[in-house]
């Protein structure tokens, strides 16, 4: 009996709805970790499940809106659920499904704020991000995009004794709010003079190509800083550390994609006919945040400040997608098109699910080692087997490997890049491919930072004794990450389903239509007069025989007796943990070729020094080059207009007298 | 000036006493000549009223010119006198510009009066017309005055004698205000002085010297205090 | 008679507390009053809107949609901060800081001052409204040299001072504006001052004249407002004073100084045809707005940093005004009225945080949220709220004056962010550390009476979110007033 | 799935497994030769696998249950990937489940597996040798597409039998983008397979081995698999190179099964001149310095991409 609710967006709107009040409803209670912990999270959970079954269904539906009595007076808040925001409340859904869950194990007494509190910012946040995916005019997007930039703002500072917590939070906060006020700005200029700042009225108002550029390049401002894009990405690799594992899985799975939704939202729905040109610009910025960020991530050796520099790379590539679409849409290559903004999409929902997967690893082990640098880890797989096997799952889609969904979306990606040398712009066509070879070189980086990540971590000897009492997560939390891993896994094997319905979504928002291949649900061919064809399930049938059948083999043939020994110690027998490859010794290879892009000072121990410690800090160069000048200038205006304030009374009158002469001059 | 009826003239000569004095009181260094200047400045301003009240036969224009008689003429400058007694301050420091500087400041400050006045007085119905510009030039006057002195004494008289300016101003271009307002305005003239006394014998009491650079602590500190705002250190981890 | 109640209930309030207000009950008795002026002006509020503009004392008072939403505020605010000032007074006597012979003062100026702001707002004689101006000076001079400390005398002093002459200006501006009415409405029946009938023959009075007039009244009542030069005695007097009285400055006064100027501004565009006033206006109003960001970067003291944060948003109010134009004016008029709310709140938490701290720099204030969770998150809240942060109603006029600007003077939109982000990371980046990080003050012997700072935030909140349709009704005809039809 | 395409496949997936380790004990035997010493005979690899099956297994203490899976995957891997390239005949039926892209994510498969094993153990050499071996990995692998691109770019399609098929029936002529890629492959092959400018098969120096120090841990079984494993992965990329530059001899699509027969000894001849050719380059060259990799495979990139642009200017 399938339960249809007479429209998905009243459903969607009422599970949003029962978010903010499952985050109320935490206030009843704020000190009991039970009952938040095992009545409402699980309870947030299904209405995550619940609001991806319902976002599923109505993909292919055809939009539907609504008015609310909420909002301004002569603008009360409409919204709007079409295939592109059904398909985020999907991603939505299924990751804060899987989250939840493993949050509702997580959460204990005594760290940072009451776990009511922390329910209610965390509902809330789910509640903002949802409603920002329906917001159908200007007044009620910027209220969900805020209301989700603070409430996510409380959870990144829950422990706000530590002073990094504060300045993370605070940097956070800062660069969401100028990428807020750019957002509010380039809706000013797409109402295009109509007064109107429904979205309707906006697709309606025709802007000249100038105010069309300049509503795109705020709105590529605004939400780029929200996406963590290289020149306004400081804040990622603070805040996600910062925040408590689910919220930071939260931020990086969910969060960033609604500032993906802004800008597909404000480029092909609202600005009508993009320019192609923007696309390269979209591009360059999408594969530079690409190499930079898994530059970056290679050498972290705090372990999710290496996954939120590794998200800051996904998104690049999401962008780098979500160009190339454009750049095809602009000149007028549909289907092509299709397929670029097909592969954004898709790589969007298998990061959701991959980066949750891999912070709540982090979560589990942060939880039972008390530790988050690297080099205190080591050899956590036979303490916890249950979250390394998990995680390996995880740590293998992220790197882009083919039975996993990581590998289908840079596959898709690929084939969308090999036709970029069609484009007719004369240097374009040539620079485009080099793209697609960068594509591969950070898909090739990310494989090496998760071996790093996953060997470090899981692997080789515990670095420290402490380690021995690890014990492994608790049940919730194991049912959250199976979820999430079953989603990859599912995502992996099955792409045709979804490409389906990525297929409507991409028609529907952006009119350029993927033209259907017959082949068969096992066979991902999205091109007709192609012959590439990728087929997932097929794939690991005969990766899994060869591998059963040598196992079968081997044993039949020969025999299957082990001996356990001491590993082999290079003859001076003294072999222990610190003798393994340090989490910066790992990075030092990427420290050598990619030199120019860090700053690094490295803290060299003298002759003679009785402790001899090698330190290396790796820091950001946009941090000096960018940041730090913006703030002295600041400082410098600050300082030299105290001068106006000097105390004197008689200045005061001055000041005043001056400016009645000189508006009286004014009035002759 | 021929021809002009007697008492036209006379308001013209008081006009111009009365900026003859903004200019004096601009110069004046003595606290207690300064405070009788002002008292002189408000018996002009009675001989005007009253001038005018007889020539234009208005009423009220007689009970403006009793109070400004009882107000401006004896009670503050009384007050005033007492106050300087009791509290001593007999000597204005030297002004921030010399004196010869502002007579010339004053000098600019009059010709613009005059130029700013030029269209008003043109549509004036009013005899006293003309002086409209002296008004405004007495009220520029006074403002300087406020900006040069650094005795709180000397402050307040610049302030009264800019409302004695004003007075001018409303009684040469419309007869004087509205009974009404001309009340309000009388009665926060006289507050305003009640409240500067309070001020004296409190400044007097905390600085023991009305002198104004003793209120000069509260400005923002360019020197870089510590507690800007935490946009700083960077990202780099220590192993 | 609802009108009279309004004014003179204000009046015998400030008599009775001049001689009783030294009692333990002149505090209940300073909101009783407050409260009885509340409820009248409700009624007042009610009959205007049943039965359209009032006009009182043979046309000396006149009550329009305009200044009637205007009155409520001022009243609602003049409760909420008597409520407020009942146990900050009590602690603060407590302290020493204040003698009781000083409370009977305080509380008597406290009325007096809501009588002047009541009567500044429903009067419609130009001369009285400068009467009152002048009156509230005094009133607020002697509460903020209350604490009789060297720093609030000098903060007096200059507030005296810069005010009087600003004010005086405005006196000759009110003169000339006389002189230019005689001429069309005749001297006769005293109607030269009305401002129904000034606003009746505005199209005919006198261009130059009026023009000249502007300027003084601009330059005086924008003294009174804290427009950039002329700014310089707001952030002394909103420090040095006791918190409720800087509430009250924060909230109420800067509104009715923009209130004067925005009446001088419906005349003189009428006649001079011109947009030269809306101009000097938006320039006015950027400049506050940047000087403001600025100056905000550089701050210790707590209570110095949201007074240049009332100085910024004043801007912001000024350059909607100037704008014009039906979204801008309602933008600006919604502005007015959450900013004074949120700015009241914030003032409350910062009270009773300073005197927690016993200091108002801002490193000795840490860690509020142990200390005591509703005042430091009274204080988060607050402080996001005034940053325009959206779900409050901050967010929504500032929404509308940015998207408005975007179309009407897109070169002031860049400014306008670099302002808005350098104010955001100047007071963010102070708040924060007091409200989060350890402490190691004790806990408040009196528990902080909290329900006004939560109740402005629930009205602000309400505000960002849904609009009651009567006061969008409010805003609305106000906004066509002003803009003109 | 006609009876043909089951026989190529069965026949393409023996031959590799048979002819691997016949290749590598060529490319010995000849670099033997070329350095004027005794060779060892070519069945050696043959029997050295034999005799490692025969032993027990020694694991370390702490090796976790991936350590004993790694081999089996990483075997099974290079397996699949000779399933995918078309070294006899192009008719073949699992192609069409994994084009060029999948056979470089199963090469990065099989090298993430090997690595991770390498650093399960926790030795200095193991994570050293992972280190080096990723390095070199995400260099080859952008250079490796970038190949593959330009392969694709002229045949229009990303799936192998496809492209050796549209590059066998290309008119004779001078191809210089081909020409371009086909060395910038070759540089990629002897780096991907640990061939001697970037590391040197032979040696047992822990400070210069990269594959060697990964294995280092295994015995009996395991690091039989693993040989077998190192020498189908070269045997699969000298594969690749044919079907990429030297198509001609491999049975079409149109071709009866006497071409699948006759294609056999074809390929035996080109490997036999591969492998001579391959012994010939190492002994002419020593080995680079870890961090010269770099720069050696950034030649092998600009290579393939100034292939591409050339393809695209001139169209050849």
């Amino acid at each position: 009996m399938t339960l249809y609710i007479d429209s998905s967006l009243r459903a969607c709107l009422t599970l949003i709805g029962l978010w903010a009040l499952i985050g109320v409803a935490g206030l009843l209670r704020p000190m009991s970790v039970g009952f938040v912990g095992r009545m409402l999270f699980p309870l947030g959970a299904l209405c995550g499940l619940a609001l991806a079954v319902v976002a599923v269904t109505s993909l292919g539906a055809p939009p539907e809106q609504a008015v609310l009595k909420v909002g301004l007076p002569d603008l009360p808040m409409h919204v709007r659920r079409d295939a592109l925001a059904s398909f985020f409340l999907l991603l939505l859904g299924g990751s804060s499904a899987g989250i939840s869950i493993f949050a509702a194990g997580y959460f204990r007494r005594g760290e940072g704020t009451a776990p009511g509190l922390l329910c209610l910012q965390y509902h809330l946040f789910l509640a903002s991000m949802g409603f920002v995916l329906l917001a159908d005019d200007a007044y009620a997007f910027m209220v969900a995009w805020e209301t989700m930039a603070v409430s996510s703002y409380f959870l990144v500072t829950t422990q706000h004794a530590l002073g990094e917590i504060r300045r993370a939070g605070f940097l956070y906060l800062l660069i969401a709010h100028v990428g807020a006020i750019a957002i509010l700005l380039s809706f000013g200029v797409m109402q295009g003079g109509s007064w109107q700042f429904t979205f309707d009225a906006m697709r309606g108002a025709h802007l000249t190509p100038y105010w069309a550029t300049a509503a795109f390049l705020l709105a590529l401002f605004g939400f780029g800083a929200k996406a963590g894009l290289v020149p306004l990405h400081v804040w990622l690799p603070e805040a996600h550390p910062a925040a408590p594992s689910p919220v930071s899985a939260l931020m990086s799975g969910a969060m960033l994609k609604v500032a993906v939704y802004g800008v597909l939202r404000a480029t092909f729905d609202l600005l009508g006919k993009p320019e192609w040109w923007w696309g390269l610009v979209l591009l360059t910025i999408g594969l530079f945040s690409a190499v930079y960020g898994v530059a970056f991530a290679a050498v972290q050796t705090d372990m999710k400040r290496l996954l939120a520099w590794s998200s800051i790379e996904n998104l690049g590539i999401i962008f780098a997608a979500v160009g190339l679409g454009i750049v095809f849409y602009g000149v007028g290559m549909d289907s092509l098109a299709a397929l670029a903004l097909i592969a954004a999409l898709y790589h969007s929902l298998n990061h959701a699910f991959i980066k949750s997967l891999l912070f709540l690893g982090t979560g589990a082990v942060l939880h039972s080692t008390g530790e988050r640098n690297l080099g205190r880890l080591g050899g956590l797989i036979h303490r916890m087997p249950w979250v390394a096997w998990l995680t390996l799952v995880g740590a293998l889609a992220m790197a882009g490997l083919p039975p996993l969904n990581g590998f289908v979306s840079e596959w898709l990606l690929l084939q969308a890049f090999l036709f970029a040398h069609e484009v007719p712009r004369t240097f374009v066509n040539m620079i485009l491919p080099i793209g697609a070879a960068l594509v591969a070189l950070s898909a090739a980086l990310a494989a090496y930072v998760m071996v790093k990540f996953f060997g470090v971590i899981f692997l080789g000897q515990p670095r420290e004794s402490a380690l021995a009492r690890a014990r492994d997560a608790g049940v919730l939390e194991r049912i959250g990450l199976t979820w999430l891993v079953l989603g990859c896994i599912s995502l992996g094997l099955l792409p045709t389903y979804l490409i389906g319905a990525l297929r409507i979504v991409v028609a529907q928002f952006s009119g350029a239509a993927l033209p259907r291949t017959g082949a068969p649900w096992w066979l991902l061919a999205p091109l007709a007069h192609r012959q590439a064809s990728y087929s997932a399930p097929i794939f690991l049938i005969a990766l899994m025989s060869s591998v059963v059948l040598t196992v079968l083999l081997v044993r039949r043939l020969y025999h299957y007796r082990v001996r356990r020994a001491p590993a082999w110690d290079g003859g001076f027998g003294r072999l222990d943990a610190r003798m393994q490859d340090t989490a910066e010794g790992f990075g030092q290879p990427i420290r050598h070729i990619f030199g120019a892009l860090f700053a690094v000072k490295r803290d060299l121990p003298s002759a003679f020094d009785p402790s001899p410690r090698y330190r290396v800090f790796v820091s950001d160069r946009i941090w000096q080059w960018l940041y730090v000048p913006l703030g002295t200038l600041v400082q410098r205006t600050a300082d030299t207009l105290t001068w106006v304030q000097q105390g004197r009374i008689s200045a005061y009158l001055t000041y005043s007298f001056t400016t009645l002469i000189v508006l009286l001059a004014l009035m002759l | 000036m021929t021809g002009t009826p007697l008492d036209l003239q006379l308001l013209n000569l008081c006009a111009a006493l009365l900026l003859l004095l903004s200019f004096a009181m601009l110069a004046q260094r003595r606290v207690v000549t300064l405070v009788s200047l002002l008292a002189i400045q408000g018996v002009l301003l009675f001989v005007a009223t009253l001038l005018l009240a007889w020539r234009t036969g208005e009423r009220h224009l007689y009970l403006s010119a009793a109070l400004t008689l009882a107000l401006k003429v004896l009670l503050l400058p009384w007050l005033l006198h007492r106050l300087i007694r009791r509290l001593q301050v007999y000597w204005d420091t030297e002004p921030l510009l010399n004196i010869s500087g502002t007579m010339l400041v004053g000098l600019l400050v009059v010709i613009f009066a005059f130029g700013l006045a030029q269209p008003i007085a043109a549509l004036a119905s009013t005899a006293t017309r003309s002086a409209i510009g002296i008004a405004v030039a007495v009220i520029l006057l006074s403002f300087v005055t406020m900006i040069t002195r650094r005795k709180a004494m000397s402050q307040v008289v610049g302030f009264l004698s800019m409302e004695n300016g004003l007075f001018f101003g409303a009684m040469s271009a419309t007869y004087g205000m509205p009974m009404i307002v001309e009340f309000g305005v009388a009665l926060d003239v006289l507050v305003a002085v009640l409240v500067l006394g309070v001020f004296f014998f409190q400044i007097r009491e905390q600085f023991d010297s009305l002198d104004l650079h003793h209120l000069e602590s509260l400005k923002e500190s360019s020197t870089s205090s510590k507690t800007t705002p935490p946009v700083s250190a960077q990202s780099g981890q220590e192993h | 008679m609802t009108f009279l109640l309004l004014l003179s209930t204000p009046v015998c309030g400030a008599l009775l507390l001049g001689v009783f207000g030294a009692r333990r009950w002149a505090a209940h008795l300073n909101v009783g009053v407050s409260l009885i002026t509340f409820i009248a002006a409700c009624a007042l509020t009610t009959q205007v809107v049943n039965s359209g503009p009032l006009l009182a004392a043979h046309e000396q008072f006149f009550v329009d949609s305009f200044n009637v939403f205007l009155v409520t505020l001022t009243a609602f605010v003049g409760l909420t901060t008597s409520i407020f000032s009942r146990p900050y007074m009590r602690v603060e006597m407590t302290h020493g800081r204040v003698a009781p012979t000083r409370l009977r003062l305080y509380h008597s100026m406290y009325q007096l001052f809501m009588a002047t702001m009541l009567v500044a707002l429903t009067t419609n004689n130009m001369g009285l409204l400068w009467v009152s101006m002048e009156a509230a000076t005094l009133s607020t001079v002697l509460l903020v040299t209350l604490y009789r400390t060297p720093a609030s005398l000098e903060a007096g002093w200059k507030y005296f001072i810069l005010c009087g002459v600003g004010i005086a200006q405005a006196l000759f501006g009110t003169i000339l504006l006389y002189f230019a009415a005689e001429k069309v409405l005749g001297a006769a029946g005293g109607t030269a001052l009305l401002w129904t009938h000034l606003n009746a023959v505005k199209g005919h009075l006198e261009p130059t004249v009026l023009g000249l007039a502007f300027v003084f009244l601009f330059v005086g009542y924008g003294t009174k407002v804290g427009l950039a030069p002329l700014h310089n005695w707001l952030p002394d007097a909103h420090a040095e004073g006791p918190t409720p009285i800087s509430a009250v400055l924060s909230g109420l006064l800067l509104n009715v100084a923009i209130y004067a100027v925005v009446r001088c501004k419906v005349l003189v565009e009428g006649s001079l045809h011109s947009q030269l006033p809306s101009q000097i206006l938006m320039c006015f109003g950027l400049l506050s707005v940047v000087l403001a960001a600025f100056l905000l970067w550089r701050q210790r003291d707590i209570k110095r940093l949201f007074a240049y944060s009332s100085i910024e948003h004043m801007g912001i109010i000024t350059f909607a005004f100037g704008m014009g134009g039906p979204v801008a004016n309602f933008a600006a008029l919604l502005h007015m009225t959450v900013h004074s709310l949120t700015k009241s709140a914030i003032f409350f938490t910062v009270g009773h945080a300073a005197q927690k701290a016993g200091s108002q720099l801002m490193e000795d204030i840490r860690g509020l949220i142990t200390l005591s969770p509703t005042i430091g998150w009274g204080l988060m809240m607050g402080s996001l709220a005034i940053l325009g942060m959206p779900p409050f109603g901050v967010f929504a006029s500032e929404f509308l004056i940015l998207t408005t600007a975007m179309r009407e003077q897109p070169w002031a939109t860049p400014v306008l962010l670099a302002a808005l982000g350098v104010a955001f990371a100047a007071i963010f980046g102070r708040v924060q550390p007091m409200v989060f990080g350890e402490t190691t003050a004790k806990r408040l012997p009196h528990p902080p009476a909290l329900l006004p700072v939560f109740a402005h935030l629930a009205i602000v909140l309400m505000l960002g979110l849904y609009v009651p349709p009567y006061l969008a009704d409010w805003y609305r005809a106000a906004a066509r007033l002003i803009g003109g039809e | 799935m006609k009876p043909i395409e089951i026989l190529t496949q069965a026949l393409e997936l023996l031959a590799a497994l048979a002819a691997a380790p016949l290749f590598l004990g060529w490319v010995n035997q000849c670099r033997a030769w070329l350095q004027n010493r005794r060779a060892p005979s070519i069945w050696l690899p043959y029997r050295g696998i034999r005799k490692l099956f025969h032993k027990d297994a020694v694991i370390a203490a702490n090796a976790s249950p991936f350590f004993r899976l790694a081999p089996y995957v990483v075997f099974g891997a290079m397996v699949v990937a000779a399933g995918i390239i078309p070294s006899m005949g192009t008719r073949l039926p699992f192609t069409v489940a994994a084009d060029a892209i999948a056979l470089v994510g199963l090469l990065a498969t099989a090298r993430v597996f090997l690595s991770l094993a390498a650093v399960d153990i926790g030795t200095a050499f193991g994570t050293l040798g992972a280190r080096r071996e990723m390095m070199v990995g995400f260099l080859a692998e952008p250079a490796l597409l970038m190949v593959i691109f330009v392969a694709s770019i002229i045949s229009a399609t990303t799936a192998l039998p496809a492209i050796a098929e549209s590059l066998a029936t290309h008119r004779l002529g001078l191809y210089p983008s081909l020409a371009f890629t086909a060395i910038a492959f070759t540089l990629i092959l002897l780096a991907e397979n640990a061939r001697l400018p970037i590391d040197n098969p032979a040696t047992h120096l822990e400070l210069t081995m990269i594959h060697e120090a990964m294995v280092l841990e295994y015995s009996a079984r395991h690091l039989a698999l693993m040989e077998w494993a190192a020498a189908l992965k070269l045997f699969n990329y000298a594969c690749i190179g044919f079907a990429l530059f030297l198509p001609w001899g491999i049975s079409i699509g149109t071709g009866s099964p006497l071409s699948l027969l006759a294609s056999i000894p074809l390929l035996g001849a080109k490997l036999t001149v591969t492998g001579a050719a391959l012994a010939f380059i190492e002994t002419i060259s020593a080995k680079l310095r870890v961090f010269r990799a770099p720069e050696f495979l950034a030649i092998a990139f600009m290579l393939a991409v100034l292939g591409l642009l050339v393809h695209l200017l001139l169209g050849a």
